[in-house]
């Protein structure tokens, strides 16, 4: 569904990412991992369009998204989770997830039904349905940031660093909920640091290091991996 | 850009004591004050949005003003069509302008502070203003209507009447944008903007046409707004100067993107400066009122710990 | 160290090209006048536009002292250090013989030190403000200044009214009301007035038996962002005045009219100061009976054929009207210069000087200039105003009878 | 010590202008020279990360300080600059312990509402300030003699230079700009920000309050109108602008561009030349938006470090 080819980034003619490609299946959970600063986010911002110098292909549902605008990217059918939330403060709970459909027309018409579900994944989210996004506790706005990508009905999920910032008992009813998420037939593309819990859900995943991809492996088998194991599970 | 804002309410409190004392002591200010505040507050308005939403400083906010009333006049002179009824062509004609000047210029400078945005304004003012004097002189012009000084009485008590359509526009298109903000889906990907223009993006919305639909209909506001004044006033290359200050005065006392903050913060000085104009021999005070309360309520609203 | 030095050639080439550019050629040949005036303003503009008809007609008919005239003009942009600059210009660069020019006071006292300087003969029709006079002193003789003086300009409505009380005993004037903007022009007003107020209680002054009440009150004119008069205006129907004065700007004219026909406000004489009308004014139903203070109008060319002339040659030259005094003020600026350094036939500063003094020119404002001390300087032109009424739509004189075009239209009604 | 010697060069060349440019380009440098300081001393608040509007106020405290201390204290000319400076100083220190506390855009109108309340202030003080009509003083100082005025101008500007390279450079420079850069960071690092915003409000008012008495003694007149106007605002901060802000080459190139163009436009066309002026404005701001001298500097390293490179080349053949 999202092919990556011959991917090169460029921040200020310093090269960031280099000749990098993969791919997320249909219904496939796909993860990213790497330690900090090894160009995850970088790579996200480059699918997402939010980056300038971008030379390479980004093929989603076979139409190269390079050339389009962040905003009609979000309205192929992709759904981002950033990592610092880029919630709405003034408005109220039920305003930000309704804004996360109202700009999609495929999702459009469907509000109340997945707001039913997004409710029913996130039970809290119902509960302060009209207090304002800026007043709720970091978990919550968590939640609601990613209960807001759900909205647009997405087929791809792609999720930067969900787990930054929050206490561990909330990052692992986080990751429970993506579970049920990605039951419902949402391929997702995980960036995560935290590989323990991020391994728990995808299908397969790559490892990327300064810029470029070092290993691609099934789930089950980076979790064997040696290099995986001392490098971020500190096995 | 906040429209639930909740600290307004003590600036409520001013206004609602203000407009009792004076209601009592001479009731003509207070209308005075009214129609003059609400002038101001519907010129605030559009630089309340252009600051609020896209975070663009324009100086040359009265120059588009200026530009409304010059439109509206030739309107007027070569095709007998009264101002009033220009608004809408004006309306219109501002809209398409302020879209030239936001791709030609302001698209540039979005996001880059408000420094280069106050010197690319005041450069683009400096522009509008000799343009202006260059074709049309600086002699000031008028277009008599004689409806523009009528007047109701009721009793003893006389009270010109054409000014109440200042406070009745004010007041039709707060709560037009209002409703506009809160009940179509453009409004709400501008309010959502406002907020945070990243989030906006990610959720689908165009975030360039939002900004050029903002700072668009921000100069047709001026354009609607200029065709309601021309009957009241002179126009010459500096009518709308003095106006970019007291906007930005307005903006401030009303905080960054308040859209009630604006009306009543509008009101509010216009009935200080009507109270202070109509006490005998102290008239020549009325500025210092009007920066006197202006400071003050910045004052108290923002004072931070330092 | 090679980036400074880059700078530096850069910097030294620029200061030796502007310092060669800003030196004219080594011309001789004309006499030259350097004007400063407000480029930007419908005043300088039109006032630099008679400046130059009147250079045109000085140089067909021969020129003076059978050399050609040259003007030069710099625009002061309205703001004093510019206008200090174009002095110097004209006096170093372009090294002219005389200086000429007009309008703002704070431009010009911004001027009088330079001047001081360089003390060429200097002949000024704008800066009505008294405190020019005091800047310069009483011992410039070089320096010639044509527009009345605030003071004198108040003193002389004065004895306009009380002639105009005589002709028609209808007119009865004893109490006056002073609407004056908050800026100096108006502020200035309002303090001569107190002046003449104070005088005229002790019997004294131009304003005895006329002036048996005053008051004033201040508005924010149009011009500096105002244009609510309706407080100053109910303060003035409440006073009920005989006399009604304005001093404000042209931007002040239609908007107070609008607004004293919104509040009900009739005065026996409505009367305004403004240094020039709106555009079409004439034409507005609100201008009618309308009275003012002026010094010229465009039906003087009925009883004075300078003016009538000024008036053709202006419109054969620009294409436009005459629309302020400042045109046939700019006019007489060069007329009377040239005249005086013709009856000099020499160019030496006393001889000029003298024979400055000595002219009496027929001016196209309607009124003989003649050169008398005012308060402190020695050579003050003109020192009377007209009070001219708008009657059907046109400037009608009214006073002084000998240049008047129509009778006083009393009272003042809507 | 080559550096020395070229300043100093300089400071030589612009002493000795009255020697070889005649009366005009000796004023219009004066006028530079008074909007030179203005702008550096508006940039040196800016480097706060404050951005102050109260320029053309404190202009004017200075020059009606200056010019009532000549007329009513008789002192001297030279001397009242003092007192303009104290005047204007002691003002900004009253206002600046209740405005500081504001930041950005609600900061720069209450000082600009500061400077109109001034001027209204001044206005209506009529027996003291001359009210609107405004006061003259019997000469200009020095005479008139616009040699000496260029002089002191020039003498204070150095100053003015001076102190800004010195707030660039010294250790003040570091909180300054922390200040700037994260205010909470600068302070939970200990830095008392508001005594240094304090300290940075009070002196450049001080120097505005000294160029409003310069200007005031050199055409001998004050009036509200003009010695408020917001031109003393806008100009300098255009010219920081354009010059380039946060340095201090930025602020005295800008004066001088945009102070050189404005009189050469208005040579080449009387009429309309405000238009241009305006239109280099939006230009330079469209397409030089660091300022003159900051694009200037990197067209100068991108050619020096390239020279460097073929150096390189040529010594490995």
């Amino acid at each position: 569904m999202l092919e990556v080819n011959n991917l090169n980034v460029f921040y200020d003619k310093i090269q960031v990412i280099w000749e990098l490609a993969m791919q997320v299946n249909k219904k496939e959970a796909v993860g990213i991992f790497g330690p900090n600063g090894s160009g995850k986010s970088t790579l996200i911002k480059a699918i997402l369009g939010l980056v300038d110098s971008v030379e390479g292909e980004v093929l989603f549902r076979g139409q190269d998204l390079t050339k389009k605008k962040t905003y009609n990217i979000m309205r192929q059918g992709i759904s981002l989770v950033p990592q610092n939330r880029e919630l709405f403060p003034d408005m109220t709970v039920k305003e930000n997830l309704k804004l996360g459909s109202a700009f999609i027309s495929e999702a459009r018409q469907s509000t109340d039904e997945t707001l039913d579900f997004i409710y029913h994944i996130f039970p809290v989210l119902k509960k302060r349905e009209e207090q304002l996004a800026g007043t709720l506790s970091g978990g919550q706005q968590r939640m609601l940031t990613v209960g807001r990508g759900l909205m647009a009905k997405p087929q791809l999920l792609i999720l930067d660093e969900p787990s930054v910032g929050l206490q561990p008992s909330l990052v692992i009813e986080l990751f429970q909920k993506l579970k049920e998420i990605k039951e419902k037939d949402v391929s997702i593309l995980l960036a995560e640091q935290n590989v323990r819990q991020g391994l728990k859900i995808i299908d397969r995943g790559y490892v990327l290091e300064n810029g470029r991809i070092v290993l691609e492996e099934s789930a089950e088998d980076l979790l064997e991996n040696e290099h995986i194991q001392k490098s971020y599970l500190g096995i | 850009m906040k429209i639930n804002q909740k600290k307004t309410s003590w600036l409520f409190a001013i206004l609602f004591f203000i407009v009792i004392i004076v209601g009592i002591w001479d009731a003509s200010a207070l209308i005075y004050g009214l129609q003059r505040g609400s002038l101001y507050a519907l010129i605030a308005l559009p630089l309340a949005m252009v600051l609020g939403i896209m975070d663009i400083l324009n100086l040359a906010h009265g120059e588009l003003l200026t530009v409304g009333l010059y439109a509206s006049y030739v309107l007027f002179i070569n095709f007998s069509i009264d101002p009033l009824i220009s608004t809408l062509p004006v309306f219109i004609f501002l809209v398409i302008l302020g879209g030239i000047i936001y791709f030609l210029t302001i698209k540039k400078v979005l996001g880059e502070g408000h420094l280069p945005q106050l010197l690319l304004t005041f450069g683009i003012s400096i522009m509008l203003i000799e343009l202006i004097k260059i074709y049309w002189t600086t002699r000031p012009r008028n277009v008599y209507r004689a409806y523009a000084s009528s007047s109701i009485t009721i009793g003893n008590f006389r009270i010109g009447s054409y000014e109440f359509l200042y406070v009745f526009l004010a007041f039709a298109v707060f709560l037009l944008l209002k409703l506009f903000l809160k009940k179509t889906r453009l409004g709400q990907a501008v309010y959502a903007v406002g907020q945070n223009p990243r989030g906006a993006e990610i959720v689908g919305i165009n975030v360039d046409l939002v900004y050029l639909f903002i700072f668009c209909l921000s100069s047709g506001i001026l354009g609607l707004t200029a065709g309601v004044m021309l009957p009241r006033v002179s126009i010459f290359p500096l009518t709308g100067n003095p106006f970019s200050l007291i906007s930005f005065a307005l903006v401030a006392m009303a905080g960054m993107g308040s859209i009630n903050g604006i009306l009543l913060a509008g009101i509010t000085l216009g009935i200080a400066e009507a109270v202070i104009q109509a006490i005998p021999g102290y008239g020549g005070w009325s500025d210092l009122v009007f920066f006197g309360v202006l400071i003050a309520v910045i004052m108290a609203k923002n004072i931070q710990e330092a | 160290m090679k980036k400074l030095s880059v700078v530096g050639i850069i910097f030294l080439l620029v200061v030796i090209t502007l310092s060669l550019s800003f030196q004219i050629r080594a011309d001789e040949d004309p006499i030259k006048i350097g004007a400063v005036n407000p480029l930007g303003d419908i005043t300088g503009r039109q006032s630099t536009n008679a400046m130059e008809l009147a250079v045109k007609e000085l140089n067909e008919a021969g020129g003076l002292l059978g050399r050609p005239v040259e003007l030069i003009v710099i625009d002061s942009e309205l703001r004093p250090e510019k206008g200090a600059s174009a002095i110097e210009r004209l006096a170093t660069s372009d090294e002219v013989d005389f200086f000429v020019g007009g309008m703002a006071s704070s431009v010009h006292l911004a001027q009088i030190p330079t001047l001081k300087r360089y003390e060429k003969i200097t002949v000024w029709i704008g800066a009505a403000s008294h405190a020019i006079e005091e800047a310069v002193g009483p011992d410039e003789d070089w320096y010639f200044h044509l527009h009345p003086w605030d003071y004198q300009q108040g003193a002389s409505y004065a004895y306009g009214w009380k002639d105009i009380e005589e002709k028609h005993p209808e007119v009865q004037i004893d109490s006056l009301f002073l609407a004056y903007e908050e800026g100096a022009f108006g502020t200035d007003s309002y303090e001569s007035y107190q002046e003449y107020f104070e005088s005229a209680q002790e019997g004294e002054g131009p304003y005895a038996d006329l002036m048996e009440d005053f008051s004033g009150v201040s508005f924010v004119s149009a011009a500096h962002g105002g244009g609510d008069y309706r407080a100053m205006l109910r303060q003035a129907m409440n006073y009920d005045p005989d006399l009604f004065i304005w001093a404000g700007y042209d931007a002040d004219a239609v908007p107070m009219l609008s607004q004293v026909r919104e509040i009900g406000f009739s005065p026996p004489i409505y009367a305004g100061s403004p240094p020039g009308w709106p555009e079409d004014f004439g034409d507005s139903p609100l201008a009618e009976n309308v009275v003012f203070f002026g010094m010229w109008a465009k039906s003087l060319n009925e009883v004075s054929p300078v003016a009538q002339h000024f008036w053709d040659e202006y419109i054969a030259m620009h294409d436009d009207e005459p629309v302020t005094y400042f045109a046939p003020l700019g006019y007489t600026n060069i007329h009377f210069l040239a005249k005086g350094v013709e009856n000099a036939g020499t160019l030496e500063k006393e001889a000029v000087i003298e024979s400055l003094r000595e002219i009496e020119y027929d001016s196209p404002v309607g009124t003989t200039l003649k050169i008398s001390p005012s308060r402190i300087i020695s050579n003050q032109g003109f020192s009377e105003q007209k009070i001219i009424q708008w009657q059907d739509g046109v400037q009608e004189i009214i006073w002084p009878f000998d240049v008047a075009t129509s009778e006083i239209i009393y009272p003042y009604e809507w | 010590m080559k550096k020395i010697i070229f300043y100093l060069f300089f400071v030589i060349m612009a002493a000795t202008l009255p020697y070889y440019a005649g009366g005009y380009l000796l004023h219009v440098s004066t006028t530079i020279l008074i909007f030179m300081s203005l702008s550096l001393s508006w940039d040196m608040m800016l480097r706060t990360g404050q951005l102050s509007f109260g320029n053309a106020g404190f202009f004017g405290l200075g020059a009606y300080a200056s010019l009532i201390s000549v007329s009513n204290l008789d002192i001297h000319p030279v001397l009242s600059l003092f007192f303009a400076a104290v005047f204007a100083a002691g003002v900004a220190l009253v206002v600046g312990f209740a405005v500081l506390r504001l930041r950005k855009i609600y900061f720069a109108i209450t000082t600009l509402a500061l400077a109109l309340v001034f001027e209204v202030i001044v206005m209506n003080l009529s027996d003291l300030t001359g009210g609107s009509s405004g006061r003259v003083l019997p000469q200009a100082i020095f005479g008139g003699n616009s040699v000496l005025i260029y002089w002191l101008i020039l003498f204070i500007t150095i100053i003015v230079i001076l102190i800004s390279e010195l707030l660039n450079k010294s250790k003040t420079h570091y909180a300054i700009n922390s200040i700037r850069n994260d205010e909470i960071t600068a302070r939970s690092s200990g830095i008392n920000v508001f005594k240094y915003l304090v300290f940075v409000f009070v002196f450049t008012s001080a120097i505005q309050g000294i160029i409003g008495g310069v200007y005031t003694q050199q055409y001998a007149f004050v009036m509200p109108e003009s010695t408020f106007s917001l031109d003393f605002l806008l100009l300098p901060i255009a010219m920081a602008l354009v010059g380039g802000i946060y340095t201090t080459m930025g602020p005295i190139l800008g004066a001088i561009f945009l102070g050189l163009i404005s009189e050469y436009l208005k040579l080449i066309m009387p009429y309309g030349h405000l238009f241009i002026y305006g239109l280099i404005i939006v230009i330079v701001i469209l397409f030089l938006p660091e300022g003159i001298y900051k694009v200037a500097r990197k067209k100068y390293r991108n050619r020096k470090s390239q020279e460097v490179k073929l150096d390189a080349s040529s010594e490995g053949k």
